[in-house]
């Protein structure tokens, strides 16, 4: 299938993109990696009028660890997270895992963290590990640069707080400490496929092996991606054992509130949504040395 | 014979293929690789409804759009008389482009010719069709009521398409009553789609003698050339098809579908070239499907397990128009092999057929002509009786076995099978996967609650149709043929009108000729796919390449034989009976120093005949006397993860017997990839519709094709049991992975579940159905 | 795919204000969220094409529209029929008008979505949200106009 | 609009519409067949090629407008001077192909991925193949071939670990 004509645009500085999205607002569109977009395209679902291309803008394209924060380009690539090397350090382990079961090795290479955050797909990836990381985006509006946190961002189905004639400019993930651990956990068809069910829990522990904080978020499980408050509430302060497991794990099924869809039944992804945080929350505590 | 003795052989070597070097380079000549000047693309309107009346279709704006030649309409093509195209099954006809009415989603409902790719679906976007919905019969169990007829256009005013029954139907009710064991059991194999990567296309062109050139992914390019002459009236000599390269086929490349007619009509109405090229969306959507068959399986048999009798009643599924690709005197196809490896003294096999508004289809996925099926029903039934009669699964199938020494074989549904020893093969298969230690492993893992399967399959197919008195496809017999022409350096080509796919014929002809004529198979072209130049054939679908072709080509290389042993002769100045074929070579009886080769025969065969005719060349038609049937026993291993129902599939282990293998390399890729496809069917495609009508699978995002993450690793090993009618012994091996392992998986999976007391479940056996059905017999347990 | 969707506006307006309301074709058409135009045929017809922007998903989607009123109930019911993108959808949606008291009426509305094509296969989770949009915020709209 | 992109190490000027997929550019504006057109969802992989060297990336679900500027590398490119790429000796020696359609893609993926990981075990190209899809091996003889590649390429420098 070949997609409805359209104009490109292709900036080559973000004040530059800026204007042209000021220009054409809702008739724009922004193409990052354009792994969803351009599926979306051919199908003619989607058929913008102007495609405003910011793969030149090699300063969106970075991948930095500063003091508190990692930045996440607009144009990084999922690759670039895999491939990352501190990738294998355990702290990142969230991401680690992640960046292995997006889409499929291939799109990995193209599509972006910040495209994938902005698609807001209910069944994405990164959205639950942004709300499992705390993440937040930079986002450029007409009054300026503004930081979303990831709750704030994530609006409901395909819409994100970016409004027409904005863009988002990168994602910042905080560092986590060094007893910290997380893991991706997804229901798959077959690679490539959204999650029929997922889980992103990360977990960080206090010397005395107590819990100090915790994120646990769900994808395939509403509208967008969702925290599971009542879950990192249990964790909070505690011991991790069977039976806080147990109860975290039936609180990611409460709060699962999945669509019913070719992936599996809203019974079988509300069931997974509790099972995977289960085991989620287990290799995390594994890989921090804690066996539950 | 050993590799001394045998300098030149060819059959039976691991020889790369010929092919490959334009295939790693980029240098494949597929269908949508074609360009002509002046050539137009073709863009199809489908139908968004299921059933509906067209009550009108406006192409005003289409016609406006920059870059749109022409529109073509359901209308227009009745009008010339194009309006419908026959089946192949030959007993129905499908619309070309919708008239009146569309019967199923996507249905082809106008033609758009335009300059462009896009301009061509800029065009067809905007086209309007406006339609008034009709009911919609979306399951053939509805559509057996007659409360929606779907086909008024037919003579017969019902949704119900055939009955075709086959065996001792008293006999087998009698049977079945005084068994003192029984099951009975509703099977579905679901609606499938082959699926290759590279979807449909074709360029259609007029040349400037009015010749019809008709480049078009085919697997059956005369019966294309036939059939088209047929359809439009025009000449047979005045069409020429070829068919390129092809991106895979499966059985999807058999039928002529609405866009290759659509594509030659415009060619001849706009006077330029024309291609169209399937969208993946219209590949799954529109042309060919396979399967949709729900069995009723009974089996009888005594109290330790001797099986006594069996009943097969199915209900199929066809879809809007009924577009089996089928032998005439076959309209359930070759269903009647569902009595598999075991001696049943009584059966009796039925199949009913319905129209519903879903795709046409019913083609043979990589199957000869439902065989899949067959075997399916058959190979889950005797693991229900197993389980039935408490007895061990391999135990039964041993018992049952038809056995080496009563082949030939009569079987209860009418077939002579030619060869096999099922427990040699099976035995083989045992010991490769280490049944004994399994069983230990099982029983230990039972008790602990984790759920293990080792499922069996251990099929016999019927492949290579077939003998003329029984089979052909719109009344031409089902042959194959083969044109041999050795060149004087000794070189030679070889043509057939069979067509490959990617089953390598390139090579495997080239080894046939190379071994029947002591030549280099290096030398040996293999052309296929060009009415103009290969010799009348069926096609390659079924496994019928070399079971029939590959006869063909044996029968032309020693014809050619025959020819060279008298220029032979007058080479070693003997007579022709003083000469004799050994080691690759001609000699002179008794006197092993006095050869000549046949590179030197095929040299004097044009420079030095004496009184022969000259040249060396030589066709072959060749009728088979029976069909062969390869066989095979499979075994697959799987762990399941109670919590997310996921199966993982340990090992598998496929034994098979095609009888004499020509080239291993080849035929152990074969296994591989129908082992895949069989594992994609029971654990993660089909094609759904749901209760409106709506096609669900409309693309590779949710029509699954198993990636290399998920694919298990296959074991293989072989039994060999020639064929003893075929003149190389083979059986045909392209399909038998396919059609025995979807049984083997859900045996496995049955197997693993069995303590819980589930006894079957329908492909495919996603995560969400294992689980459900898990948590359903622990809740029942509990209850 | 088939999707379903339920839910209640107070009105505050009477019965019989809010029946007449909802049995004009010019008016409920201008209830669409993001309508462009409306064309009325006759009292039960009228043709609206609404603006659609869900995520990647963007463009005008033309609807037919049929009113349905069954005035002894005070029910009235819409088929609506869409198409765009080379999809077709199709909703019905149906409101029980009843009087809440104090000149306010209760519009309890229920709403069904039939996709077919592209947009159901491909875009079926953009779809869901949009259609449920479209007859939540009409019915949201038909309160608005009648509060001003 | 015009489009500059390097392919195979040669240069390409063409006049495109915006619409341009890479794939269909390579295919129909610069000749280059070897690329090939499996499925509108950048879901099969046939369509693979390697941008700026290492990176593979799906042709069809990128604009030939994002290539301007960038190398190109398709299957017409791999061999060097008569002589097969070593994925290419891998994948006819193993029997890494059938029907030939995937194959180009397979290639691509295969390239990139060697790029990356020079000594990848069966589980790591397995994984590294997972946006491709094969229709006919069963990727069996798929692995074998990268594994021969990554043997063969490997040779001359010595060993990875």
């Amino acid at each position: 299938m070949i997609p409805a004509a359209f104009d490109y645009l292709r900036p080559h500085s973000t004040d530059e993109a800026f204007a042209h999205l000021q220009q054409h607002g809702a008739e724009a569109r922004v193409l990052a990696g354009g792994q969803s977009l351009i599926p979306a395209m051919r199908f003619r679902l989607a058929r913008p009028a102007v495609l405003i291309d910011i793969n030149s803008l090699t300063d969106l394209a970075h991948l930095r660890i500063t003091d508190h924060m990692l930045e996440i380009g607009a144009i990084a690539r999922d690759s670039d997270i895999e491939r990352a090397p501190w990738i294998g350090e355990r702290r990142w382990s969230l991401l680690h895992d992640v960046s292995r079961l997006v889409a499929d090795p291939v799109v990995r290479q193209m599509g972006t963290v910040v495209g994938s955050l902005c698609h807001n797909d209910p069944a994405g990836d990164w959205t639950a590990v942004a709300l499992a990381s705390r993440a937040s985006v930079v986002v450029r509006g007409k009054g300026g640069i503004r930081r979303v946190a990831i709750d704030d961002f994530l609006v409901d189905s395909f819409a994100t707080a970016v409004g027409d004639g904005e863009m988002a400019l990168g994602a910042e993930f905080p560092v986590p400490d060094d007893r910290t651990a997380g893991s991706y956990q997804k229901v798959e068809r077959k690679v490539g496929d959204f999650a029929t069910a997922a889980a992103a829990v990360q977990v960080s522990l206090n010397a005395d092996g107590t819990i100090r904080t915790a994120g646990v978020a769900l994808s395939a499980a509403g509208a967008c991606a969702v925290r599971v408050n009542a879950a990192e509430q249990l964790l909070t302060g505690q011991k991790p054992t069977a039976e806080l497991i147990r109860a975290v794990s039936n609180a990611a099924w409460q709060r699962s509130a999945p669509q019913a869809d070719l992936r599996g039944s809203v019974e079988f992804k509300k069931h997974l949504a509790g099972v995977l945080v289960a085991k989620g929350l287990r290799q995390a505590l594994a890989r921090l040395g804690v066996q539950s | 014979m050993s590799i001394q003795t045998k300098p030149l052989h060819s059959v039976g070597v691991h020889m790369k293929r010929k092919e490959d070097p334009r295939f790693i380079q980029g240098k494949g000549h597929y269908i949508d690789d074609l360009s002509f000047p002046g050539m137009l693309y073709l863009s199809l309107v489908r139908s968004t409804y299921p059933h509906a009346e067209i009550t009108n279709i406006d192409i005003s704006e289409a016609m406006k759009v920059p870059g749109v030649k022409a529109v073509i309409t359901g209308k227009d093509l009745e009008a010339a008389g194009l309006g419908w195209l026959p089946t192949f099954h030959g007993f129905d006809k499908q619309m070309v482009l919708a008239i009146g009415k569309v019967l199923f989603q996507y249905q082809e409902v106008a033609a758009v010719f335009a300059e462009t790719r896009a301009a061509a679906v800029d065009g067809a976007e905007a086209v309007q069709v406006d339609y008034a919905p009709l009911p919609v019969v979306a399951d053939p169990f509805a559509s057996k009521t007659d409360k929606t007829l779907l086909r008024p256009d037919r003579e017969s005013k019902t949704n119900h398409i055939f009955h075709w029954e086959v065996g001792d139907k008293e006999g087998t009710a009698r049977a079945m009553a005084s068994s003192p064991k029984r099951i009975k059991q509703r099977l579905w194999f679901q609606r499938c789609h082959p699926a290759p990567l590279e979807p449909c296309g074709c360029v259609a062109y007029f040349d400037t003698m009015g010749r019809l050139q008709f480049h078009v992914t085919s697997q059956a390019p005369h019966v294309y050339r036939t059939a088209l002459s047929l359809v439009t009236g025009i000449p047979e000599d005045k069409i020429h098809v070829m068919s390129p390269d092809l991106g895979g086929g499966f059985g999807n490349k058999v039928p002529v579908y609405p866009g290759y007619v659509c594509a030659i009509v415009g060619a001849l109405k706009i006077g330029r070239p024309v291609k169209w090229i399937e969208t993946r969306t219209e590949n799954l959507t529109s042309t060919g499907f396979a399967r949709d068959y729900h069995m009723d399986v009974e089996i009888g048999a005594t109290a330790d397990g001797k099986v006594t009798a069996l009943h097969v009643a199915t209900t199929a599924d066809h879809g809007a128009f009924d577009a089996a690709a089928d032998p005439s005197k076959y309209p359930a196809g070759i269903f009647g092999i569902v009595t598999g490896s075991y001696s049943f003294p009584v059966a009796h096999a039925e199949v009913d057929a319905y129209f519903t508004n879903k795709a046409p289809g019913g083609i043979a996925y990589r199957c000869s002509f439902r065989v899949t099926e067959a075997s399916y029903a058959i190979e889950r039934g005797m693991d229900i009786l197993a389980d039935e009669l408490g007895m061990d699964a391999v135990e039964l199938r041993k018992k049952n076995f038809i056995r080496k020494d009563q082949f030939p074989y009569p079987s209860a549904l009418g077939f002579t099978y030619d060869s096999g020893d099922y427990h040699k093969t099976l035995d083989v298969a045992l010991e490769k996967i280490g049944y004994t230690g399994l069983l230990k492993e099982q029983a230990e893992k039972r008790a602990r609650g984790e759920l293990m399967g080792i499922g069996f399959s251990t099929f016999t197919e019927v492949v290579g149709a077939g003998p003329s008195k029984h089979f052909d496809i719109l009344g031409i017999k089902m042959f194959d043929s083969a044109e041999i022409r050795i060149h004087p350096t000794g070189a030679g080509i070889v043509r057939t009108g069979t067509k490959s796919q990617g089953q390598g014929h390139e090579t495997t002809w080239a080894q046939i000729v190379a071994e029947e004529l002591g030549l280099d198979p290096q030398t040996i072209m293999v052309e296929e796919g060009d009415t103009d130049t290969a010799p009348y054939g069926l096609g390659t679908y079924a496994s019928r390449s070399t079971p029939v072709a590959g006869a063909a080509i044996t029968m032309a290389a020693r014809r050619i034989r025959e020819k060279a042993r008298k220029i032979a002769a007058h080479l070693l100045e003997v007579g022709e009976g003083d000469v004799e074929w050994i080691d690759y070579k001609f000699q002179v009886k008794g006197v092993p120093a006095k050869t000549v080769t046949m590179k030197e025969v095929a040299f004097a065969a044009y420079t030095n005949m004496a009184q022969n005719e000259p040249g060396l060349e030589a066709t072959y038609y060749y009728d088979p006397p029976n069909m062969t049937y390869p066989n095979g026993a499979y075994v697959a291993v799987v762990d399941i993860d109670r919590e997310t129902g996921e199966t993982k599939v340990r090992r598998f282990v496929a034994v098979d017997d095609c009888g004499v293998v020509i080239n291993p390399m080849i035929v152990e890729g074969q296994i591989h990839g129908g082992l895949t496809e069989g594992f994609a069917m029971a654990f993660i495609q089909e094609i759904q519709y749901d209760a409106q009508g709506n096609n669900l699978n409309t693309n590779f995002t949710d029509y699954l094709v198993p990636t290399s993450l998920e694919t298990p690793h296959w074991e293989t090993g072989n039994t060999v049991t020639p064929s003893p009618h075929h003149p190389m012994g083979a059986k045909g091996v392209g399909e038998s992975p396919n059609v025995g392992s979807p049984a083997a998986f859900v045996n496995a999976v049955i197997d693993a579940l069995s303590p819980l007391g589930v006894r079957h479940l329908d492909m495919p056996l996603t995560r969400d159905k294992v689980w459900r059905a898990i948590r359903d017999a622990e809740v029942k347990k509990k209850a | 795919m088939n999707l379903q969707y339920t839910g209640e506006e107070k009105i505050p307006a009477g019965l019989d204000t809010v029946w007449a309301f909802v049995t004009d074709a010019e008016k409920v058409g201008h209830c669409f969220p993001e309508v462009v135009d409306v064309t009325v045929q006759d009292p039960t017809h009228f043709e609206a094409v609404v603006k659609v922007g869900v995520g990647p998903v963007r463009g005008k989607f033309k609807m037919k529209v049929e009113l349905l009123p069954a005035s002894s109930k005070r029910r009235i019911d819409m088929k609506i029929s869409g198409g765009g993108f080379g999809s077709a959808v199709d909703l019905t949606s149906g409101a029980d008008l009843v009087d809440a008291g104090d000149g306010t009426t209760l519009l309890k509305w229920s709403g069904q979505a039939e996709a077919r094509g592209p947009v159901a296969a491909v875009g079926g989770r953009v779809l869901d949200a949009q259609a449920q949009k479209l007859i939540a915020q009409a019915f949201g709209n038909v309160r608005q106009h009648l509060t001003v | 609009m015009k489009v500059h992109v390097t392919i195979n190490g040669v240069n390409y000027e063409k006049d495109v519409e915006p619409r341009t997929l890479l794939a269909y550019f390579l295919r129909e504006d610069c000749g280059l067949t070897g690329t090939h057109v499996g499925c509108d969802t950048s879901s099969c992989g046939c369509c693979v090629v390697v941008m700026d060297g290492t990176r593979a990336v799906k042709s069809c679900t990128m604009f030939a407008a994002q290539a301007d500027g960038h190398e190109i590398l398709t299957v017409e490119g791999l061999a060097e001077g008569g002589t097969l790429h070593a994925l290419q000796q891998g994948f006819w020696d193993q029997h890494g192909l059938q029907c030939g359609y995937c194959t180009p893609g397979m290639l691509l993926t295969s390239y990139a991925l060697l790029k990356h990981q020079p000594n990848p075990s069966e589980a790591d190209i397995r994984e590294g193949l997972s946006g491709n899809l094969c229709r006919c091996t069963g990727y069996q003889n798929i692995v074998k071939a990268v594994q021969q590649a990554a043997g063969a390429l490997g040779q001359p420098v010595g060993t990875h670990t």
